[in-house]
This record gives C-alpha cells, structure tokens and sequence, in this order.
C-alpha cells in the first residue's frame, strides 16, 4: 500500500491518542488493543498516555467503534473515537439520527486498508469520510459493482424456497441482540425489544418470535444502514442478517433513486421522507 | 470396552432404538441462491440414520443445555375469566442419551444439578428431565485454543459426573474405550456388547491449550473487589449483548413469560441473560443494575466467587465459549489473569505494564 | 436470617394455585388491599409475617407481593400501582380469579424481637411488609415490650391503611404512634416531614429495643442512617427489601445480592447482614 | 407439504382503514346496501401512516390470510402528508415480505376515498378473491401452543 507501512499507522495513532489525551479535552480514545490471540484484537479504551501504548493497528482490526460513542449519551468531555471508514458512516448515521453531539466527538481518522473481514471486499468508502484528524494518504475509492449480487440470486428462488431458507436461518437465532447492539444504526435509546412488556417481542427464542426480531430490525433499520457488516459479524448463530438490510437498500435504490448511508450529508432517511413524484402502486 | 470408530454410527442406531442420541454434528441449511448446502453450525442433534459424528474438532457453538434446560419450556396452561383453569405441562417422558458431550459440558451440569436440585427447592421440569438423561461424555481430543478448563480444575480427559466416560485408545486411534461410571452406563454398555472389541486402555493425555495463572483462592479475592477499578477497565469494550450468556453451558438463568390465544395462554420460561437492561429493571424503571459495568461485574462474579460461596464450586468450567464467540472478544480467561494479578486494595487500574498503582 | 423451607419436592413450585379475590380496597389513590381465598373458600397457605406471595394474573404477568395480612381464612396484600402488570390488578373486582403461589422467602426474625421494645417504620407502600409483623406483635402483645410505630406518607390521602394507623393502633396498650406526611394539607393537623428527620426528632432510645424498617430504597438509607446516629446497632436495624423476581424459589438468578437471593435468602435482613453483600441494591 | 384445499374455506382478511377516507368509504358502501364479502375485518386507525409494518407481521402470525391497508389519495391526506409516508413504507414492506416468501397478493395497499364506496366494494372483493384462490396462509403463522408443545418434542432446538 502506498504511504504509511502498518506500523507507522499504529506509531500515528498512539501519537495522536496521547495528543488528544494531552489536550484535556478528551476523556478516552476508542481504539483496538490485542488479545491473546494473534489474529484477534478487541475494542480499548485508552485513558491515560501509558495506555495509548496499547493501541494496536493491524489486518485483525474489525470490530467497530463507533457505537461506543452512544455508551454515555450526557458526556462531562469529548470522546475520541479511532475511526475507519465504517466507523466513520456509523458516527454520521448516528449524527444524523441526532444521537450524538459532533461537540462531544474527536474523531481520529485512519485511511483503511481492508480487513479480515468478509464484509471489506466490496467496501466503498475506506477513507473516512469525517473527522477532526487524519491518519494516511486517502485511497482511490472503488465502486463495488457486485453490491447487490446476492440479493439479487436469492430473489430468483422461488417463495417457498425463500421463506424455508429464512424460517430455517431464524431458528437458529438465540435472541442475544449482539446484531442490535453492534450496529450503528441501532441507536435508540430503548430498543422495542427491551420493552417487552408492551407485548411487541416475546422473549422465548423460537421462530415466531424470531421472525418478529428479525424481520422488525430488518425494516428499522433497512434505510439507514451504513452496510457496515457489523450485524453479520457478531452473530455467533452465522445468520445472514445483511441480506434482509440490504434487500431493503437494493429496492430504495430501485425506486427512489441511488441512495447510501453515514456520508457526511444531511440526506433523511428514506422512510423519514416522500417526494411528491414518488411511484405510486397503491391506485 | 473398545468400540471400533468405523462402528460409531451402528452404535448408535443401537442405543437410538429405545432413546433420543443427541451427538455433534453440523447442521446443514438449504441454501439454492448459492448452489445448495452451506454448512451450518455444530451441535447436538438427534440422531438420525447415517448422521455425520463429530466427535473430535472444535465444541459446539451452543452447549448441550438445552436438552435438560430448554430455550422454552412450557409450564403450564390455563384459561382466564370464568372458566378459569391451570393445566400443569410435563417434559415428555422419553430416554435421551447425550452422547460425546466433553468434560466441560459435563461439569456443567453437575453444577446446574445443584442449582436445580438442592437450596429448599427442586425444580420439577428439570428434575423430570435429568432422570431421563444419559451421559456418554467423550474425553477431548483436540482442544480448541480457547480451551482452558484443566486451569479450572478440570481434568479435559475424564468427566466423574458422567455414567459412560470414552476416550480415544491409546494404541489406536481409530478405536473408542468405552468405561460405566454407573448403573445406568452399565445398562448403556449392556446394550452394545456385541460390538464389543474387547478390553483396551484409554488415552488420557490430553492437556488444554491455554494454560493460564489462576488464584486457586480467586473466589475470596474477588469477594473483595466488588468496588474494584478494574471493573471500570475491563467492562469497557462489552457491547452488552447476551452472546455469552447463551453460549455458556452454566448459565441456568430464565425469565418466566406468557404467552396469549384469546382467553386461553400458555406460561412459559426460557434463558434469559444478566446482560439484558430487562433483567433486574424493576416496576417503575428503577434498575440496580443500570449500565454494563454492573452487569458485566455480576456475570464474572457469578462465574468465578457467588456461585462458590453458595454451592461450592467455581461455576465456570473453562469451556471457552465465550471467549470464542464475543463480539467484543472479550476473555474471561483473560479476566481472571488480570484479577489473580491485581491489587485487591488498589485505588486505580491501568493496564500498561509497570503502572500498576 | 436462613429458614427451612417447607419441602416441595411432591408438588410442582412452579405452578400456582387458582383462587379468588373476595374483597378489594381502596386504601390511597393508588393502592389497594386484596383479600384472597382458595376457590373453596379456605386460606391459600399460612405464612410467617414477612413472607411473600406469588401473585399472577393469568394472561398478564405475575409478581411477588409481600404478605401484609391474614386471617383464619384469607391472605391480604397491598399492592401499589407502578406499571403495567399493578394497573391490570387494579382493575380487579371482587371474584376475579388470580393464581397464588409461596409463601416465599424468610421472615421477620420473631424469636429475637419477643421480649424486646419493638420500634416500626414504615413508608408509603412499606408499610405493608411491617403490618404484618406489627399485626402478629398485636395478637401475641404479651410477647413484645413497649411498641412505636413511625409511617410516612406523601400525603394525608396517602395515608395507607387509615383505620388501622389512626385508629386502631394508637388504642394498643403500651403502643406510640407517629404519624408523618411529606406535604401538609388542610385536613392533616399532624407531624409534616420526612421519616427520616422524624426519627431523629422523636428521639427513639435504642436500649432494649429493635427496628423494622420498610420503605423506598432512599428511606430506607437515610432512615437506617439516622436510627445509627441515634446509637442503634447495625444486627438491631430489621429491613425487608425488594428486587425484580421471577421464580421466587431461588432459581432464576435475578433477584442476587452477591451469593444471596433475595426470593430465598431474603427479604429480610439486618443492617449487619447487608454490610456483608455487595452495594447493588 | 400441502394443505387439503375446503371449498368452503374463507379467507381471514384483515383492513387497515384511515378514519378520514377508507373507513367512511367502507360506512357508504354499507349504506348503499352494497354487497361485499363478509370476511374483511376492518380495523379503523387514524392514518394510514399509523399502520406500524410490525402490525402486518403480527397479523400473519395470528391468523390473518392477507392484510390491505388502504388510505387518502396522496394529496388528499386529512393531515397532509401522512399517505406519502405510507407510500414509501409499505412499497418497501410487500417486496421485504415478497422476499422472505410471502405472496404480495396477500398484503396489499390500496386508495380509496370516502365517496368511493363502489371502489371499496370491488378492491375488497377482488382482494377477497385473490386470496381465496392462494388458500390459507401458512407463513408466518405461529403455531397454537400444542402444536408447539409436539414439534418441539424430541428435544434440543
């Protein structure tokens, strides 16, 4: 890659963490630290400069940060948050639901390469796309033609087919909500979900109430997904939780126009909004 | 008794004649959009004719729990208003064989055997359950990474609680040894005699992969790190998802719910998990338990000191679950390193090297 | 305070017994008192004072109550409007059909408290829990030595269990009772202020004599902070406490303080006792 | 796995209708005296916009056979701009649910003002005879509890 080798990201990193620290302005920085494993890396919160010294940069980077913005909503100061591309379309999607304050955010950008995860192949934002500092040269973005292949090959199977593979997928689910809890997008401060006294989602994990969370979140979320993978990655039963999202995003771009999430626009959601020239089947 | 690999699935369709055989193995889901099958997850399904057994590999992404301690359980039934009734439901009454489950997974339910069966009260579905339960547990062969049950006092070779104990032979290893530990073993072995290859001595050397430094007293200690700053620390990356909390094999918690059809209903209970806001939020919304911290905080302190103060032993066998299928990965083997290292009285936490306050 | 629990092994825990509602009051705007029968008219079950009930609405939800009182043939309980599941009970009337499940938990600790002076606060809906140990001091008074009891309510509409409060007990030989509000109103001519002060301001002598104390978890903080002030002792200082429950028989995990359940475990316990847990309450 | 098709099978349809169009649309048709198939139950909301996408969901699962949700003519919203949200959320719903296998003929949007009665008449008889030659719906459907108590017989999962 050209510009910064891994490890001078990394050296820029803890560099720019402790200036951020050194400021006083900034509680904690988001960041990944390593694990036992070497291929693992988990999400860190660097508060003192020694700490920033386990900030880590590498191909095992992948889980997201952004959402730890949301842990504390009333924040005394800011929080920075170590940003990729992904992280920062989470931070604008979260922005833009009027989630979080950019007040309340430093976000440290870094040019990403692509990481061991399934979901960067067909990335097309690796630059973050908002940030108060940024960390490498930014890269030529690639416009991934295959967005919507998959969802395209399972919509060619027929009904029965479909609702077999979907009814099977969801047996699997464990109700744990790490998709929730893990996506940006998922943002409100309680989820339906928790309020199950209202009668919305029931708590056993078998189907029915499966289909329920499942296609319920699908829905919620399906116009505003930063399509960061998060859901998928998370999900220790291996659901395919994108392909629901990003059938809803293959169809908005069908019939209301090319659409994308968590860039730095004002652009409302599309079930927020109409136009008066929308198509129209219900005559 | 030595029982050939090559006869694992005639033994099998022996012992399922009379009784359910729940054996590892990976579920396959259709899938046509990508040109047939995609390998689903591994885990205990009832045997079926031909079935693929995964004795040795990794564990299964969800513990065997769910055949003593089901996801949902019926309770009973009932209709409101004036012809008001409850109909108690019974688990069904019929034989199951958990076959191959690893030490770990047995230790786990010696442990929710306590729970279920001493302190005042007996819990009648479980206990239902339990009595028609075998236990054919296969010594590990090849421990995951993230195994660490020997550094909870396990021993990855042997399960005492189970009623069959198998191990690979140790002169062949296309050869099983099969021993009872109890009547109902006894029973199970009568049943397979005819495959019978005669005695043979097990291979039981078996050591976990990750060895980690463990306070053999870390239940006192942590009893008294209930303020600790390293609560703080170390809660921090959690998302707060329920991930572990299903995945683990001792986690027994529930939550007990309804469900309606017009003036009929059905009470039902089903795994609930302490890292859900629902969990200890009280009528009114006050919540003892308000943030991750506190939460996260009560699942480890369950794990590895109130479980031993209440019932004796650590309730965390080590399986590694947890830390394989985090989001966060997040390690409690991990956790109890840094907690045997640390300052019961420090004021602050960090954890750079040499900083140590 | 650990207590054997009758043994269930014959019958299903889990499950309730139907029976009925045979009175309903209005004690405060939003607190009644039920009265509770078997459908065949007997008493559901005989619980010590302090002890909890299981009380489900079937198609709602169920909760666990404390037992405020009993008679030969019935159980009564008070129970405060708070959220969903209360406000379907206060929608009952008198026939209505509930399932009953318990007694839970331990209870009042009544060999210790026999022969002592025995000091009773309450507030809003806690008094519920200590009316029935103060019911159970009345009908044995020869056991119990002098008796105060000390309620605070928001208000004088607040005011749960009036009859018995401003009429019948202060009657009680050898008996005090001081009577609070948070807010004056025009037809309170009694003490306004909270509990805690209160306590302070009667001046309670702590030789000799022992506290139960109930109430909204900050009152129950303060007040145990003023009755130390005053010199008594942590093991003399009773509370019953309260946390989200399901089973009630110490299974599900959720109402733990450190090792301890509260559904079996508890509710009752002394100030030294909760010393001992960790602060999650 | 098939279902024995009743002759005498009549569907379940459930109808959301806006308080301001549909539903005086559905009153005038009864006025008329015109004759419509009994087996629409008609569920008055404020908006069409009102009609939560979970409400289709649960619909299915507690026996409906096909859902329509009918409104105010876009422009003719009583609180202006309600149809066009609904516009966008349920074109979206029926392809998510077309794509998790439900047929989209079972759940349907339609127009219909308050002086369209006759339009009403035939949208519901028309819906109705689509959905009777469908036959019951099986999708979604969440099983009566003893059917649940036996499949879920012979243990895990």
């Amino acid at each position: 890659m050209a510009g910064l080798t891994e490890a001078q990201v990394q050296d820029r990193i803890r560099e720019e963490a402790k200036k951020a620290l050194a400021s006083g302005e900034v509680s904690a920085v988001v960041g990944w630290t390593s694990t036992r494993f070497e291929d693992k890396t988990k999400p860190y919160f660097a508060e003192t400069e020694a700490e920033c010294d386990l900030l880590v940069w590498n191909k095992y980077c992948i889980n997201g940060t952004g959402k730890f913005a949301l842990d504390d909503r009333y924040p005394e100061k800011k929080i920075a948050i170590i940003a990729r591309g992904c992280d920062s379309r989470a931070l604008n999607r979260m922005l833009r639901d009027k989630q979080l304050k950019r007040e309340n955010l430093y976000i440290i950008g870094v040019v990403c390469d692509g990481k061991e995860n399934a979901v960067c192949e067909g990335c097309q934002h690796k630059n973050p796309l908002t940030y108060d500092v940024l960390i490498g040269e930014p890269v030529e973005e690639q416009m991934n033609a295959e967005r919507f292949k998959e969802i395209e090959a399972f919509e060619k199977l027929t009904p029965d087919q479909r609702y077999e593979y979907w009814a099977k997928q969801y047996d699997k689910c464990i109700h744990c909500y790490a998709c929730r809890n893990a996506c940006p997008a998922c943002n409100c401060v309680e989820c339906y979900a928790d309020q199950y006294r209202t009668g919305w989602q029931g708590k056993a994990a078998d189907r029915e109430q499966n289909q329920v969370y499942g296609l319920t979140r699908a829905f919620h979320v399906g116009d505003r997904c930063i399509e960061c993978g998060e859901c998928e990655r998370v999900c220790p039963m291996n659901l395919p939780i994108m392909r629901q999202t990003k059938k809803m995003l293959k169809d908005i771009n069908d019939l209301f126009g090319d659409y994308e999430c968590g860039l730095p626009d004002d652009a409302m959601p599309v079930l927020g909004t109409y136009k008066l020239e929308d198509p129209d089947e219900f005559m | 008794m030595t029982l050939a690999k090559k006869d694992l699935n005639k033994a099998l369709e022996i012992l399922s004649k009379d009784a359910v055989v729940f054996a590892p193995t990976f579920d396959m889901i259709e899938d046509p959009s990508e040109g047939g099958q995609t390998m689903g997850e591994k885990k205990f399904m009832p045997y079926k004719e031909g079935m693929f057994i995964a004795l040795d590999g990794p564990n299964t992404v969800k513990p065997p729990k769910d055949v003593l301690f089901p996801n949902v359980e019926k309770m009973y039934r009932y209709k409101t208003g004036e012809n008001a009734e409850i109909v108690e439901i019974f688990p069904e009454d019929t034989k199951k064989i958990l076959f191959g489950i690893r030490p770990c997974d047995a230790r786990s339910i010696e442990a929710m055997d306590k729970v279920f069966f001493t302190k005042d009260y007996v819990d009648s579905y479980y206990a239902k359950r339990r009595e028609n339960v075998v236990i054919v547990s296969m010594g590990c062969v090849e421990p995951e990474r993230t195994c660490f049950c020997d550094s909870m006092g396990l021993d990855p070779n042997n399960a005492p609680n189970a009623d069959v104990m198998m191990n690979v032979a140790k002169d062949s290893v296309d050869a099983f040894i099969l021993e009872a530990y109890t009547d109902k073993g006894k029973e199970l072995l009568e049943q397979l005699k005819d495959l019978d290859g005669g005695a043979g001595e097990a291979k039981r050397d078996v050591k976990c992969s990750l060895q980690i430094n463990k306070d053999p007293e870390l239940d006192k200690k942590l009893a008294g790190m209930f303020e600790h700053p390293i609560w703080d620390k170390i809660t921090k990356g959690c998302i707060g998802c329920g991930t572990c909390t299903f995945v683990c094999p001792t986690c027994y918690c529930f939550d007990i719910d309804n469900e309606n059809y017009g003036a009929e209903g059905c009470k039902y209970r089903c795994w609930d998990s302490c890292m859900f806001s629902d969990y200890t939020r009280m009528a009114g919304g006050a919540n003892p338990r308000p943030t991750k911290k506190e939460r996260l905080r009560n699942r480890y302190m369950h794990k590895l000191s109130y479980f031993n103060e209440r019932y004796g032993e650590t309730l965390c066998v080590g399986c590694g679950r947890c830390v394989a299928n985090c989001p966060s990965h997040l390690d409690i083997s991990e956790f109890i390193e840094k907690a045997t290292a640390a300052d019961p009285n420090a004021e602050t936490y960090t954890d750079a090297p040499g900083k140590e306050a | 305070m650990a207590v054997d629990h009758e043994c269930s092994c014959n019958k299903n825990p889990l499950v309730p017994s139907l029976c009925k509602v045979i009175d309903v009051k209005q004690e405060t705007p939003d607190i009644q008192t039920y009265t509770i029968q078997t459908l065949d008219g007997k008493k559901p079950f005989s619980p010590l004072p302090g002890q909890l009930a299981m009380i489900s609405l079937l198609g709602v939800g169920e909760a666990m109550f404390s037992i405020t009182a009993q008679g030969e043939d019935y159980i009564q309980s008070a129970i405060k409007r708070t959220g969903m599941l209360t406000d379907e009970f206060h929608q009952m009337q008198p026939g209505q059909v509930i399932g009953v499940r318990g007694p839970y938990g331990n209870h009042f600790p009544i060999d210790d408290l026999k022969g002592k002076d025995v000091l009773f606060i309450g507030g809003g809906v806690g008094i519920a829990p200590v009316r029935s140990m103060i019911r159970y001091a009345f009908e044995h008074r020869e056991d119990f030595g002098h008796i105060d009891i000390l309620y605070g309510a928001r208000s004088s509409a607040d005011i749960c269990f009036k009859q018995d409060c401003l009429e019948d007990w202060p009657k009680q030989p050898d008996t005090n009772v001081y009577i609070t509000t948070d807010v004056p109103s025009d037809d309170w001519d009694g003490h306004v202020g909270f509990v805690p002060p209160y306590i302070e301001e009667v001046g309670f002598k702590p030789e000799g004599k022992k506290v139960v104390l109930c109430g909204p978890p900050i009152m129950i903080k303060l007040g145990s902070a003023s009755l130390l002030k005053l010199g008594f002792a942590k093991e003399d200082i009773i509370t019953t406490l309260e946390l989200r429950m399901k089973c009630g028989i110490g299974k599900c995990g959720r109402c733990n303080i450190g090792s301890k359940f509260v559904c079996l475990d508890g509710p009752v316990f002394t100030l030294s006792e909760l010393d001992e847990l960790p602060d999650e309450k | 796995m098939s279902i024995k098709k009743d002759d005498n099978w009549e569907p379940k349809i459930l109808a959301f209708c806006c308080n301001w169009c549909t539903y005086t649309g559905a009153d005038l048709a009864g006025l008329n005296r015109m004759k419509y198939p009994e087996n629409v139950r008609t569920i008055r909301v404020p908006c069409s916009s009102r009609v939560n996408p979970q409400f289709i969901l649960r619909a299915f699962q507690k026996g409906a056979d096909g859902v329509l949700v009918c409104g105010c003519h876009p422009g003719d919203c009583h609180y202006a701009t309600g149809n066009y949200f609904t516009r966008r959320r349920f074109m979206l719903m029926q392809r998510l649910l077309e794509y998790n296998g439900i047929d989209p003929k079972r759940f349907q949007a339609k127009w219909i003002s308050g002086s369209e009665a006759a339009k009403f008449r035939d949208t519901v008889t028309e819906v109705s005879a689509q959905i009777k030659a469908l036959g019951p719906n099986t999708k979604f459907v969440a099983p009566h509890y003893d059917n649940a108590l036996q499949a879920k017989e012979g243990g895990a999962e």
